[in-house]
């Protein structure tokens, strides 16, 4: 596995307004990793996320793409061109717009040709076939799960380097879950890395190789998947009772 | 030295301003000419003649608030009436309300003078003095049961007149084939022509103001419309009008209260009708017209029923101008029981060459009347 | 067992999609239904179609033997139809509390503002969000807003609850919270519905689910054998899941 | 032959209508502003063309090309500069923030030019076609033709164009807009100026029709509004469309009812198209 | 807080029963056009403000007003029994416009309540024979008194509806009726969901925001003496009220008044100060509130504890 630090956030502290959400946060994803982020509800991690897309600003910390610290105030226009995609929480599709008008904003942001981008739409919809079923309709008609279909499939249409998706699994039927997860790794093994938040622990820890844990504003734990599964604190802190 | 304060609630900006800054030009020039004369004599004392303007924007709600504000705030004796026959029948409530004599230079329709109003007068005879003597020179030119269409701004004075229009058409064995109004601030007038030219009339009749004429008159040749008289007011006495209808403005018909080429030898401060186009062109570089005569004429009357009366008092002055019968340059002045002038025979002109030329009365004729518009 | 709704043959086009094909569904009182099927099978869209967000455009619906096909929202509401959203749906400037209140004060006659807040106190000490009442809801976490919606529909005093996806979005520890309060009313004796991908949730707390998949109904029985049925597994469950819930059903065998 | 008169003039009308409307419809639909400030746009074309005219003797034709980037740029900084420091603030902000600034452009234009009506009077004139029984005059046949390319370019740019996309996205939503890595107060602004440069060429083409003064904007924005909602709001073709119908319903309604009655009658019409289709003629809800 | 708008309205109260002491003609038409403007914005802020629904209707209920009054007046009616007559008719005519009218939302409503204004002034303008049309109509001076007691006369009448509709307005804010209206405004849908009759709530919210509106026209009327179509249905009576709410702080009933106060101050002192440019200067004045305070005068005193705390983070 290629080792190199693709995109790294040190002592990030942020926030909205005059509360601060962000303590201090740490966070190396790696090149070709699928990385799942982990936590309760209201620990941080869609705000951490934000950070990393440039749509929250740092308040204090650095942020550093392949080892290049990125100046303060960068853009998500200015992170997209470097290949970081941000599949947000609650989807946020353009709800008047059409499917396939959806997914090509999604590539807004490329210099790509015509063909290119068709062809990866193609690619789009061999993913979901439903999102070619439904390509005409307008986004904010689909159902919940297709919502969350079209929300990625606009993601990938940028064609990221590090593809961040905010509660993967959300309103996804159990089948769907199994395909996307299967999709992501497909697009993982591809060269894609992803950073995942996910409630359904197993899933995310099933899915990444490495895992970090949020509480409340920091990192409580980070390290491997598979080790962090087997964590009886984890277990006992994300899977309730029944699982401890 | 004393003053004697008279407000001009004008719509100095607005639809109206082009008209307004006419009669501005008026009252300045009698003031000017009153004062260099030393003011106004009461009783033997000399005042000073001072006019406060304030604009009303072409916005008849605030020109009765004006017309108070003057009262109350800056304190003015007597007043001149707003513009157009609307406006200054709204702000007549209030001169009425507080009892100050008012002058309207610029209303004629019967329906501003016809409220048993004491303390208002107005300088324009009714609207009928226009339609009949014009009706009167038509009969003359067209055959019987010739065809008339009448379009009027949806507005107080065009209404008016247009009425009047078609009472005078009618009696004489006219055919009034067409009469419809126009609302205010239409831009786009091919329906109603369409409409007029199907009618194919003799006889096209239309008021409104300056803007609303010259845009019509644009939109006919447009359409391709002619008639063998084309009567437009109030504004071919304009030069405005003129200027801006250009070719178009050949054989337009129209009458008005008043004309600098009428001769007058008055009595007031400017003397004869001739003395006065004299004193206004050094002052203005341009000639007079009815608009800017009758805001003079209005002032020279203050002044002689003031002198008269030998008095501010309000009440007393009010009575002075009720009972004036004087000649002036505007000719002869009378008000009847209403308040209304009523000793006049306005003239009636055409434009021929781009200049108004009078075709009626007799006395005052320059010139025979034309027929066809194209 | 009183049945308390009758869909018969409900149908509901949108433009060339048919959304809905000729529903029949019955459901008896103090019942847990589980409405499960693929992400765009019509479960959102039946929900809005008793509740008359959506009119039916064939079919009846029946509520305690009345025709309420085309009742308004408010009407459904009144008569003890309650819903949540999928996706949250607070009066963002109302306080907590005022949130649950407007619920109790609208949805039945002769409450008074004061009476419905002190009801809405009680609904809100059994979702546990007594000590957030006072603060906007804007200002609520994802789990805190759907309890709230919960808190909402239960001050309506429902004769039938839709739960329309509450557990999406909240991590495991949460989901069971949800479901203890899910079971506690289930206990009462309220007829509950439950649209939910998590089949752990389904099976733990329905008493019998039905499974849409493009607007028809395609099984209906109780958890344990619809879970196995072959055409949900196909069509909704995948594999995966079908020998997770196999390993599940034997641990609990055994 | 009246009929056919009448039709061929609505026509006309109806497709300066829609020019008039075309910039309203993109700033209200795409920006969700209602821009009050659109008939001083337009009276302020009108001036322009009208200055160039009578100062240079350029004809109002060529204006055209000078006029768009103007007032692209002058809607660009107005949007950028004032309007978008409210933008998130709800519907009612914004458009007072545009009743507030017309009142500046307004003021300021009666200040300079005076509320006289001024005409631009071509010469020589363009005459009239005479086509059989009809007629039509050349200019406004002119203005016509003009006002469709200018309607055409703009749909072609919205619906073909990355920029296009871009504008109605941030529409939708500003942040999801920005996550794409549009910058989203270019975008506004951008849609901003282009519904500027489109007032401010409509307004050079009327100049050759209408007469000009300050006064004429309130005409001009109400008609824009009528034609939003009869044709669907932030539509092109729903503009055109909407221009259309608005041209034969004031002109047949003059004919019907007298031409006082013409307007009522539109906005009579308006309210009823409101309850049976409130997106329009050819609206799709917010966009196009 | 609370407090804060009775305060308000109590020192409103005293300073406005100073006034027909002052004996100033001036002041006095300055203070019932004070108490007409409050009106207008009271009332616009129970659709506008407390159900979100921009609504630009008020010019028309005032026009109705006025003109309901205005020629009851004119036939001899006693005063209070026009502006009944003229606010029972608003009130109807809103109720059952709104019931079809509200069901347009948003743009599409404002446009709604524009096109009410547009069609009632041209019903005006050609009923010629009940109005007078374009030539406008004349409403005779109420017979008797002096001008200063009419000046009051028309004074306290105008305050008197002020009062009136401000615990109208307080009145419908707290009760239920205000409750939903509030939820309508947040979450239409959601309000449906939970039993609320929206259509119901909007159309009296309108019906209740016309009353005092289509009175303030019918005294407006008989206190003016002169009304035309174009002056009654003025659209700037439709916009004025909304600047004026925005300016105190919208859905507030206490910024509701004290915006217009400002606003007619602003205008007034403009006017009197700029005349040429009063207008632009009058725009200025806007741009600036709308800058530097959003959220209204009704903001202000939060704002400048703020900075008195030296809180310096915005
Ligand atoms: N736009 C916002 N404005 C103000 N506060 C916010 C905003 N978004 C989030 N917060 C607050 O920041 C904190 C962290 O929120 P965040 O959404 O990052 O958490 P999360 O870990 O993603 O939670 P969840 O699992 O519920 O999605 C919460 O207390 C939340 O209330
Ligand atoms: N207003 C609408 N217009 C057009 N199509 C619609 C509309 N509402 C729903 N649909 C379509 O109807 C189908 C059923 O939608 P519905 O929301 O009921 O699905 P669902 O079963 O709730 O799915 P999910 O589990 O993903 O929430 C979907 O394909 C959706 O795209
Ligand atoms: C100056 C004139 C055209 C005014 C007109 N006589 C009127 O009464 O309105
Ligand atoms: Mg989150
Ligand atoms: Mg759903």
């Amino acid at each position: 596995m290629n080792t190199t630090t693709l995109l790294e956030v040190r002592a990030a502290q942020a926030g909205y307004g005059q509360v601060n959400v962000l303590w201090g946060v740490d966070l190396v994803l790696k090149q070709g990793e699928i990385t799942s982020l982990i936590g309760s509800n209201g620990a941080g991690k869609s705000t951490l996320m934000r950070v990393l897309s440039g749509l929250v600003a740092l308040r204090s910390g650095e942020l550093h793409w392949e080892g290049i610290r990125l100046e303060a105030g960068a853009t998500p226009a200015s992170l997209l061109v470097l290949g970081i995609a941000h599949v947000p929480e609650g989807r946020r599709l353009f709800g008047a717009m059409s499917v396939e008008d959806n997914l090509l904003m999604g590539a807004y942001a490329r210099k790509a040709d015509r063909t290119t981008i068709r062809r990866d739409m193609d690619r789009v919809y061999t993913v979901f076939p439903k999102l070619f079923e439904r390509r005409a309709q307008a986004g904010g008609t689909l159902s919940g799960g297709e919502q969350q279909m079209c929300a990625i499939g606009r993601g990938l249409m940028s064609a990221p380097r590090l593809l961040m998706i905010d509660e993967l699994s959300l309103g996804l039927s159990p089948l769907l879950v199994d395909q996307l997860v299967q999709s992501l790794q497909l697009l993982n093994r591809e060269g894609l890395s992803l950073l995942v938040v996910e409630q359904d622990v197993v899933t995310a820890l099933e899915l990444s190789n490495t895992a970090y844990v949020m509480d409340t504003g920091r990192i409580t734990h980070h390290g491997h998947s598979a080790a962090l599964l087997k964590d009886p604190a984890i277990r006992e802190a994300y899977l309730g009772s029944a699982y401890a | 030295q004393d003053v004697v304060r008279f407000g001009a609630p004008l719509p100095l900006t607005g639809a109206l301003a082009p008209e307004a800054l006419k009669q501005r030009q008026g009252y300045d020039l009698w003031a000017e000419e009153s004062n260099k004369k030393g003011g106004i004599n009461v009783g033997g004392k000399k005042y000073r003649v001072e006019i406060v303007y304030s604009d009303y924007q072409s916005n008849t709600p605030r020109a009765v608030q004006t017309a108070e504000r003057q009262i109350t705030q800056d304190k003015v004796d007597f007043l001149f009436g707003a513009f157009g026959s609307g406006a200054a029948k709204a702000a007549s409530t209030v001169t009425e309300r507080y009892g100050r004599p008012s002058i309207a230079a610029a209303a004629s329709s019967e329906q501003v003078y016809d409220q048993g109003y004491k303390y208002l007068f107005g300088t324009f005879t009714p609207n009928s003095t226009l339609t009949n003597p014009l009706a009167d020179i038509v009969k003359t030119k067209l055959p019987p049961n010739s065809k008339v269409a009448i379009l009027a701004r949806n507005d107080l004075f065009p209404l008016s007149i247009a009425q009047e229009m078609e009472k005078s058409a009618k009696s004489r064995g006219f055919n009034v084939v067409f009469s419809e109004k126009y609302a205010i601030n239409t831009m786009d007038h091919s329906a109603a022509l369409a409409q007029v030219k199907a009618q194919n009339p003799q006889w096209i009749f239309m008021t409104g103001y300056i803007n609303d004429l010259v845009l019509l008159r644009k939109q006919m040749a447009d359409q391709r419309i002619t008639a063998e008289v084309v009567t437009m007011i109030a504004a071919p006495a304009y030069k405005e009008f003129i200027d801006a209808a250009g070719q178009g403005a050949e054989n337009i018909s129209s009458a008005s209260w008043w004309h600098p080429a009428l001769r007058y030898k008055g009595t007031d401060i400017f003397g004869s009708t001739e003395n006065y186009v004299k004193a206004f062109e050094a002052k203005y570089k341009s000639t007079p017209d009815y608009a800017q005569a009758s805001a003079s004429v209005a002032g020279a009357l203050f002044q002689m029923a003031i002198e008269k009366a030998g008095t501010l008092d309000p009440a007393k002055v009010r009575d002075a101008l009720a009972a004036l019968d004087v000649m002036t340059f505007w000719g002869p002045v009378r008000f009847g029981p209403t308040g209304q002038i009523n000793s006049l025979q306005p003239p009636v002109f055409q434009i021929q060459k781009g200049k108004p030329v009078i075709v009626f009365p007799a006395e005052a004729k320059q010139g025979e009347f034309q027929m066809g518009v194209k | 067992m009183t049945e308390v709704l009758a869909l018969e043959s409900v149908s509901r086009r949108f433009g060339g999609l048919q959304a809905l094909q000729d529903v029949s569904l019955r459901l008896h009182k103090g019942e847990v239904l589980g409405l499960i099927g693929p992400n765009g099978a019509g479960k959102t869209t039946l929900i809005n179609v008793i509740t008359g967000v959506h009119r039916a455009s064939g079919g009846r619906v029946m509520f305690q033997g009345e025709d309420i096909t085309s009742r308004k929202p408010y009407q459904a509401a009144r008569m003890g139809l309650a819903r949540t959203f999928q996706i949250v749906q607070p009066f963002p400037e109302l306080n907590v509390l005022d949130n649950v209140a407007s619920a109790a004060l609208f949805s039945q006659s002769g409450l008074t503002v004061a009476g419905a807040r002190k009801a809405a106190e009680g609904h809100l000490e059994f979702v546990g969000l007594g000590s957030v009442s006072d603060r906007p809801a804007a200002s609520l976490t994802l789990a805190m807003r759907k309890r709230l919606e919960l808190a909402k529909a239960l001050a309506m005093k429902p004769k039938i609850l839709f739960l329309d996806e509450v557990n999406a979005g909240l991590n495991t520890a949460e989901v069971e919270q949800a479901m203890t309060l899910i079971r506690t009313l289930a206990e009462r004796g309220l007829t509950i519905v439950v649209i939910e991908h998590l089949m752990k949730v389904v099976v733990d707390t329905c008493s019998r689910v039905v499974v849409l998949q493009n607007g028809r109904l395609i099984a209906d029985g109780l958890p344990h054998d619809v879970v196995r049925d072959p055409l949900v597994v196909e069509a909704y469950l995948g594999q995966k899941y079908a020998k997770l819930a196999q390993q599940f059903a034997q641990g609990e065998q055994r | 032959m009246l009929i056919a008169q009448v039709l061929l003039n609505a026509v006309v009308l109806g497709c300066l209508y829609a020019a008039i409307a075309a910039g309203f419809s993109l700033v209200w639909g795409v920006l969700n502003v209602i821009n009050l400030m659109h008939g001083s746009f337009i009276v302020l074309g009108s001036y322009l063309a009208w200055l160039a005219y009578n100062a240079l003797g350029l004809d109002p034709w060529y204006v055209l090309i000078a006029a768009a980037p103007i007032f692209f740029v002058l809607g660009y900084g107005l949007q950028r500069g004032l309007l978008n420091r409210v933008i998130a603030a709800p519907v009612l902000v914004t458009l007072t923030m545009t009743f507030g600034i017309d009142l500046i452009l307004s003021n300021s234009m009666i200040k300079v030019f005076t509320a006289d009506f001024r005409k631009l009077i071509l010469d020589p004139p363009l005459g009239v076609w005479q086509l059989g029984p009809l007629v039509l005059p050349v200019d406004r046949a002119l203005v016509m033709v003009l006002a469709l390319a200018l309607t055409g370019l703009l749909y072609l740019l919205l619906r073909h164009t990355r920029i296009g996309r871009a504008i109605i996205a941030v529409r939708l939503d500003r942040d999801a807009a920005r996550l794409m890595g549009v910058n989203v107060n270019s975008v506004y602004a951008s849609a901003f100026g282009l519904g500027a440069a489109m007032a401010g060429c409509a307004g050079v083409l009327l100049a050759m029709i209408f007469p000009i003064s300050p006064l004429t904007s309130s005409s001009y924005l109400g008609k824009a509004f009528a034609v939003c909602v009869l044709g669907g709001l932030g539509s092109v073709p729903g503009a055109v469309a909407g221009g259309l119908f608005l041209g034969l319903l004031e002109s047949f309604g003059a004919l019907a009812l007298g031409p006082e009655h013409g307007t009522t009658l539109s906005f009579a019409v308006l309210i009823v198209f409101l309850l049976v289709r409130p997106h329009g003629l050819l609206g799709k809800r917010g966009f196009e | 807080m609370k407090l804060n708008a009775y305060f308000l309205m109590l020192g409103l109260i005293v300073v406005a029963a100073m006034l027909p002491w002052t004996d100033s003609a001036y002041l006095m038409r300055l203070g019932t056009l004070a108490a007409m403007y409050s009106v207008l914005a009271v009332s616009w802020t129970i659709v506008g403000g407390f159900t979100g629904y921009p609504s630009f209707a008020t010019a028309a209920f005032f026009g109705l007003g006025a003109y309901t009054g205005g020629i009851l007046v004119a036939r001899g009616w006693p005063l209070s029994l026009a502006v009944l007559c003229a606010a029972l008719l608003a009130f109807v005519l809103a109720l059952s416009l709104g019931s079809v009218l509200l069901r347009l939302k948003g743009h599409y409503f404002a446009i709604g309540s524009l096109a009410v204004v547009e069609v009632l002034r041209e019903l005006a303008n050609s009923s010629t024979e009940l109005t007078g049309g374009g030539m406008g109509l004349n409403v005779p001076m109420s017979s008797g008194g002096s001008i200063a007691a009419t000046a009051s006369l028309f004074y306290w009448f105008m305050w008197a509806l002020l009062l009136l509709c401000f615990l109208m307005a307080r009145w419908i804010e707290r009760s239920k009726l205000g409750f939903g209206l509030a939820c309508i405004r947040q979450n239409e849908a959601a309000a449906d969901m939970i039993g609320v009759n929206a259509t119901l709530y909007k159309s009296l919210a309108f019906g209740f925001s016309a009353i005092f509106v289509g009175a303030a026209g019918a005294v407006y009327a008989a206190w003016v003496n002169y009304i035309e179509p174009a002056d009654v249905f003025d659209v700037l009576l439709s916009v004025k009220p909304i600047v004026m709410a925005l300016l105190g702080g919208l859905g507030s009933v206490s910024g509701a008044v004290a915006g217009a106060l400002v606003f007619l101050g602003l205008e007034e002192t403009l006017w009197r100060n700029m005349l040429e440019m009063h207008s632009a200067a009058l725009g200025v004045l806007v741009v600036l509130l709308l800058l530097f305070l959003p959220h209204g005068l009704v903001s202000l005193p939060r704002r400048l504890a703020r900075r008195a705390s030296g809180a310096s983070h915005d």
